[in-house]
């Protein structure tokens, strides 16, 4: 019944062995105890569980784990190289891009993944880019703030 | 949910109302209806597997033909239990006899409940419509064979 | 948010998807993107015996213009569609219409085999292909056959594909001179799926006079339908 | 010596927050957990008829299934109501899990407890539940009425109470006798929290010790302990820890005492083993306590040039089938004391009846009874103004309580402690240049386009509250709030609050407060809350009181530091106690330049070698505060909307908050509040509504269907301030968690009538989604 899997988090390889039905984002935090990657819906709207895999913002609650096989997963835990913040975490920080901070880690994943392909966005692309992350704290104003100061900062 | 419609059966109601009450026919024209059973006279049960694109759900069913009033009227009961919630129906049938054929009315009250109807709700009216139709559709064409295979 | 357990089996290539949905029969799905199916068993409303994972094969994820015909796989996810040059020059529609599906993180994952396999009725794609005239590709154990669009879209959730058979490739028109098409959809304020959304396109002749003209509606129906009378009305 | 009171503070809890490594309730794992899945109705109505438990027992990995009869059975009490509404409320017990007979659709049937959530959840399937189905009632209206289905055989008309307040002959007398009366019928309609992590609940039982600790995403840990040990379990207080650590947000959803922490702590007692339960977003929909679902009739009388003579308004409220922590308290004494809004008028009398139904139980959500008061007040504002041919904001100005009137108290028993309302009405009209829009809005209509300005003058009343004045009201509780300040050796401190922060930022404002009393940097205050073993005592956080009431505490324990550090800085400086003052942030002999720093003084008092004589050692100090007020914090919200007329799409122009919510600790962290607070207003305003079927089926179940508001659905908003401090706590704060809910769903649904009402509209009911306006438009 189980799978053999080798998959790559945050630039560490690790092997398991999983149940297929095991989603993506249940590996993550009962397997390997990364925590940071949260599940906020089961319908697949909210964004919570937002990783990157290979590169690509991914609802990790619409994915099996047995599916990440070979791939690279990088978590909100692996976003601070050396543990220096990166810019989307420091400016959400200054910008008081979060109050709970349960969907925060999904929606600055997701704004990294936009930011690579749209590094100078306007007020109205980052609302478009964020539709499917789901804040019920902020009225998202300061969300788009911070992702508008991480670009500025990271151009 | 209200269930309201009607269809034209190609036979006059005389005709048409042992066809209609039979399991074999109901068996068929039930939407993946599986392992009917007879529980009593008018009582069946069988197991029903739904499945309307991404959604598939297993349904222990129970059901009765009441009131019956040949050649005119009876009244159709379904209840329903599956892992996905539960289904319930309730419909009264009319047999209008129309230039030799048969306008049949249903009108009635179909019941989503559970997983599906909180999800689905987008989905739940229109697959109900769809598979009342698909039904009827066809008991048209069973109705047709039957008629068929006997007159030959 | 735990699906039922299932067999998991990824397959390589089209042909092993193939015989091993021939081989599974009717218990057997086809994962794709995964963002119908996976939500459905996450709430155990659909209970796969097995599942099929077609997501790595790399021969239908590739987007191809040949001539006046534009070939898309299987597999080009929504994201792919909604960037892609080809798919911006060739037939631009297309692309504005991927930007709208569902949300971007769902557009990074959805493919347009899966959505026109799917044929959710209120889905974006099946508008836009039924209105631009689309081909479908479907391969089954005896080959390869083309399901026109307008024979492709049978019911709610239901296509022309028979059982044992496979989206491998889409091809739409590439967008001549005189010709333009365009996708308003009036979204779900939860669920963005569209509440209606209308594709048409519009070929004038020399004289800007209507030459042809198809209108498709999705989210209005059990199934994307054509409006026929709204298209005569603007012809000629 | 910087001044933090007052300056936008980066949070100190956001760190932990980016990096993914906050703990909330389910990232806990203890060793040799179980979790358990729990098997809810699918009926809005039904009998138990019997529960077969053997095969889901028999599955592997289960170590056991309960029903509600073993609870039962083994002692546990129902659910208690922590409001008594009036003398006669009826208050129908709320069995944890449900034993003959369910009440809604996700009532809790049976228990599962498995060594894994798949496990748990695969054997859930397998419990088998006959059910007889009754008919049910989901609408309050109906619920009433003679011959509906009962939800409790001990309510007759599933009628729990009908409250009053304000005289109804003087009211009934000034409305015969006005020149005009505005009426509207007006349905608030049911919400979804929604807060975006589920509930979790962990009950780990030590059988050694006989200590449990139940970790919980609550609000409001201490009272949850009160409850559970001394209502449902009969358990020992001093033996529970109740930890509400890391929670993702609750809008008043997890103030309440829920049956999944009974469910976890019972199972864990029995089992001796930890005990995990999480929602799944779908079972949140269903037992998350639901917010407002009130019907209303309202009439306002005013004379003949406009000035409003008495108030009269009928609410039905659906409390859903039980009666919640805080139920009755919302749709009465936080809603009906609030009618008076910003207006001075003689009378005002308001009836409610709290009625069951087969519905989810309805609580408090964000505002509770604050936003329906307002909306029933400002709607009927915009129209009165209307109907008289009074441009709204001189309709307003005209009613207003004026600013040297406070304090001012209503005819519905209020005493507002300050407030300058036409102050803030005219910085927002200011701000959006209210003249411009009127003019662009007469050449809109010219045009045929469908321009509204809506505008929504609010009070609120919070910081909830006199512990005295909630003893009369019927709160089986104290309203005080505790906090504990540890000074260490070193002069780094820690406090502990009885607030909980779920998202308002408390351990970021409270080190401010601390860092000015104490004369150090926040850096080096610590505050600790959400945890009944470390502090002393706590209300919790919810009616915007963390500030008011909670910060109070805090401030007053601050106060005794500083005597105590006075009196030791006395004798080390060898001064009288009373030429010591606090000055930039050290005890200075007054006129010269000796002082010592709070590390110093903190050093002396653990090494007390040369210390004064008599003073205890040590340096920690506790308060409880009780507040002699609520505190009112008001404001004046414009927005201007634009409606499409061939889809009936509601887009919002402009949108300009100014709030006034005394003096402010940290800007930045309040307008984070009023953003937050905002959208959710607007959501209910424009998407958000709960819609049950007539069976009691839930229909917007999920995210799927029911609207969150999304980044792209809303605006930028405007954000501004007038400050008037409140007289009588010593930071002269106001709360200001609430205040943008509480005013935007009047304010955006003013606009979207006044976009129509040149088409003879007088109303939409909410939400106003495209169909509903777009219906309103064109008459059909």
């Amino acid at each position: 019944m189980g799978h053999s899997i080798k998959v790559t988090v945050n630039g560490v390889t690790h092997e398991a062995t999983v149940e297929p039905r095991m989603l993506l984002v249940q590996f993550l935090r009962e397997v390997l105890l990364l925590t940071g990657t949260h599940i906020g819906c089961d319908t697949s709207q909210c964004g919570a569980c937002t990783v990157l895999v290979d590169g690509v913002a991914t609802k990790s609650c619409t994915m099996f784990a047995v599916q990440a096989d070979g791939k690279e997963i990088t978590t909100i835990e692996g976003l601070a190289a050396n543990g220096d913040l990166h810019p989307l975490q420091k400016a959400f920080w200054e910008e008081h891009g979060l109050q709970c901070g349960f969907c925060t880690p999904g929606v600055i994943m997701s704004s990294y993944d936009f930011l690579k392909r749209n590094p100078n966005p306007t007020e109205e692309e980052i609302r478009h880019a964020l539709e499917g992350n789901y804040c019920r704290c902020t009225g998202y104003q300061n969300i788009v703030k911070a992702v508008k100061k991480a670009a500025q900062s990271m151009s | 949910m209200k269930i309201q419609g009607d269809v034209v059966l190609p036979a006059a109601p005389e005709k048409l109302w042992e066809l209609l009450l039979d399991p074999q026919i109901i068996a068929e024209i039930l939407p993946g209806c599986k392992d009917l059973k007879q529980t009593g006279p008018d009582h069946y049960e069988a197991v029903i597997e739904a499945k309307i694109g991404p959604i598939s759900s297993r349904y222990q069913t129970r059901f009765s033909l009441l009131d019956q009033k040949p050649y005119e009227s009876y009244r159709l009961h379904i209840e329903g239990e599956g892992k996905g919630g539960f289904v319930r129906g309730d419909a009264a049938i009319r047999l209008i006899p129309e230039n030799g054929q048969t306008r049949l009315v249903y009108e009635g009250e179909g019941n989503v409940g559970g997983m599906i109807a909180r999800i689905g709700q987008r989905l739940v009216e229109a697959a109900a419509k769809m598979l009342i139709q698909r039904g009827f559709d066809d008991l048209r064409k069973k109705v047709e064979e039957r008629l068929h295979s006997k007159s030959t | 948010m735990i699906p039922n357990n299932f067999e998991y089996i990824r397959a390589n290539s089209v042909q092993e998807a193939l015989q091993l949905l021939s081989q599974k029969g009717d218990g057997a799905r086809l994962l794709a993107g995964g963002h119908s199916l996976i939500p459905a068993m996450k709430l155990r409303l659909n209970a796969p015996e097995t599942v099929i994972d077609i997501s790595g094969i790399q021969e239908l994820a590739s987007i191809r213009r040949d001539g006046d015909r534009l070939h898309i796989g299987a597999l080009v996810t929504h994201r792919t569609v909604e960037t892609s040059d080809e798919v911006k020059s060739s037939c631009p529609v297309l692309s504005e219409a991927a930007a709208l599906i569902g949300d971007p993180l769902v557009r990074n994952r959805g493919t347009i085999g899966g959505s026109l396999a799917h044929c959710d009725p209120a889905a974006d794609y099946p508008a836009l292909t039924l209105c631009l005239g689309a081909e479908i590709e479907a391969t089954g154990p005896s080959g390869s056959r083309t399901i026109a669009a307008d024979d492709f879209f049978v019911g709610m959730f239901e296509t022309a594909l028979q059982s044992g058979e496979m989206i491998t490739r889409v091809t739409f028109p590439v967008l001549g001179k005189g010709t333009g098409a365009a996708y308003e959809k009036f979204s779900h304020p939860a669920s963005r799926f569209a509440v209606v959304g209308v594709a048409a396109m519009v070929t004038l002749d020399g004289g800007g006079n209507c030459n042809s003209v198809r209108v498709a509606i999705t989210g209005a129906g059990p199934s994307v339908f054509r409006a026929t009378k709204v298209e005569q009305a603007l012809t000629g | 010596m910087a001044n933090y009171i007052g300056s936008s503070l980066k949070r100190k809890e956001d760190r932990r927050f980016i990096t993914g490594k906050g703990t909330y309730t389910d990232d806990i794992v203890l060793p040799n957990m179980t979790y358990a899945y729990i098997v809810r109705s699918p009926h809005a109505h039904a009998r138990i008829k019997a529960i077969h438990t053997d095969k889901a027992l028999a599955h592997p990995g289960v170590v056991a299934v309960f029903t509600g009869k073993d609870l039962q059975d083994d002692g546990v009490n129902p659910l208690p109501t922590g409001w008594q509404i009036t003398d006669s409320m009826i208050e129908p017990p709320h069995p944890v899990v449900a034993v003959d007979r369910v009440r809604y659709v996700g009532d809790p049937v049976a228990v599962v407890v498995a060594e894994s959530r798949a496990a748990a959840k695969d054997a859930a399937e397998l419990v088998e539940v006959d059910y007889e189905v009754l008919p049910a009632v989901v609408d309050a209206t109906k619920a009433i009425e003679d011959g509906a289905p009962l939800v409790h055989d001990e309510a007759p008309n599933n009628l729990s109470f009908t409250w009053e307040l304000g005289d109804k002959a003087a009211t009934d007398e000034a409305l015969s006798k006005a020149a005009h009366i505005t009426r509207l019928e007006i349905i608030n309609q049911r919400l979804i929290p929604n807060a975006m992590e589920p509930r979790s609940a962990i009950g780990d039982y030590h059988p050694a010790r006989d200590e449990l600790t139940l970790y919980t995403s609550s609000q409001n840990p201490h009272l949850i302990r009160l409850l559970m040990c001394a209502f449902v379990l009969g358990i020992p207080e001093h033996k529970v820890r109740v930890i509400s650590p890391d929670v993702g947000g609750g809008f008043g959803s997890k103030i309440f005492h829920y049956p999944e922490e009974v469910i976890v702590s019972w199972s864990s007692r029995k089992l001796g083993r930890p005990v995990k339960w999480t929602a799944e977003r779908s079972e949140s929909f269903l037992t998350d306590a639901h917010g407002r679902d009130h019907y209303t009739v309202a009439e306002m009388g005013m004379d003949e040039d406009g000035t409003i003579l008495a108030l009269r308004v009928n609410t039905i409220a659906n409390l859903g089938a039980y009666l919640s922590t805080f139920a009755g308290g919302i749709p009465t004494w936080l809603y009906g004391t609030l009618l008076a809004g910003q207006y001075k008028y003689p009378h005002i009398y308001v009836q409610t009846k709290g009625v069951f139904t087969h519905t989810t139980p309805v609580d408090a959500y964000r505002g509770a009874g604050r936003p329906e008061a307002t909306f029933v007040l400002e709607r009927l504002m915009d129209t009165a103004a209307r109907e008289l041919g009074m441009d709204p904001a001189e309709f307003r100005r005209k009613n207003f309580i004026p600013a040297d009137a406070f304090p001012y108290e209503t005819p519905v028993v209020l005493t507002y402690d300050s407030g300058n309302y036409e102050g803030s009405l005219e910085k927002a009209m200011q701000l959006i240049d209210y003249k411009k829009w009127r003019e662009e809005q007469a050449k809109a209509r010219n045009q045929g386009r469908l321009i509204g300005i809506g505008i929504s003058c609010y009070i609120e009343a919070c910081g909830i509250a006199p512990s005295k004045v909630a003893g009369a009201i019927g709160v089986r509780a104290g309203l005080y709030e505790g906090a504990s300040i540890r000074v260490h050796p070193t002069g780094q401190v820690t406090v502990y609050t009885g607030a909980h922060s779920h998202g308002q930022g408390h351990e970021t404002t409270f080190a401010q407060i601390v860092a000015d009393g104490l004369g150090i940097s926040p850096d080096n205050v610590e505050v600790v809350h959400g945890d009944t073993a470390q502090i002393p005592f706590g209300m919790g956080t919810y009616g915007s009181r963390s500030l008011a009431v909670g910060g109070s505490a805090i401030w007053r324990a601050v106060e005794k530091i500083r005597e105590k550090a006075k009196k030791i800085a006395a004798h080390k400086l060898e001064a009288s106690e009373d030429d010591i003052v606090f000055e930039d942030g050290k005890w200075v002999v007054k006129g010269t330049d000796r002082a010592l720093t709070l590390g110093e003084i903190a050093l002396t008092a653990y090494v007390p070698h040369d210390y004064p004589e008599g003073l205890e050692p040590g340096l920690e100090e506790n308060s409880f505060y009780d507040p002699s007020n609520f505190t009112f914090p008001f404001g004046t919200h414009i927005s201007v909307v634009e409606i499409d007329p061939e889809t009936g799409k509601v887009q919002i122009l402009r949108y300009v908050a100014v709030d006034d919510v005394g003096n402010v600790i940290n800007p930045m962290i309040v307008e984070g509040q009023v953003h937050g607070g905002l959208a959710q207003g607007i959501g209910q305003a424009l998407w958000e509504g709960a819609v049950y079927d007539e069976n009691g089926q839930l229909l917007t179940g999920s995210m799927m269907d029911y609207a969150i508001p999304k980044a792209d659905d809303l605006p930028h908003f405007e954000v501004d301030r007038t400050v008037t401090p409140c007289p009588h706590n010593p930071l002269g704060v106001k709360g200001a968690g609430e205040t943008g809910t509480i005013a935007s769903t009047a304010c955006i649904a003013n606009a979207v009538v006044d976009a129509v009402s040149h088409l003879g509209i007088k109303d939409i009911p909410m939400p106003l989604t495209p169909e509903r306006v777009w219906r309103a438009i064109h008459g059909k």
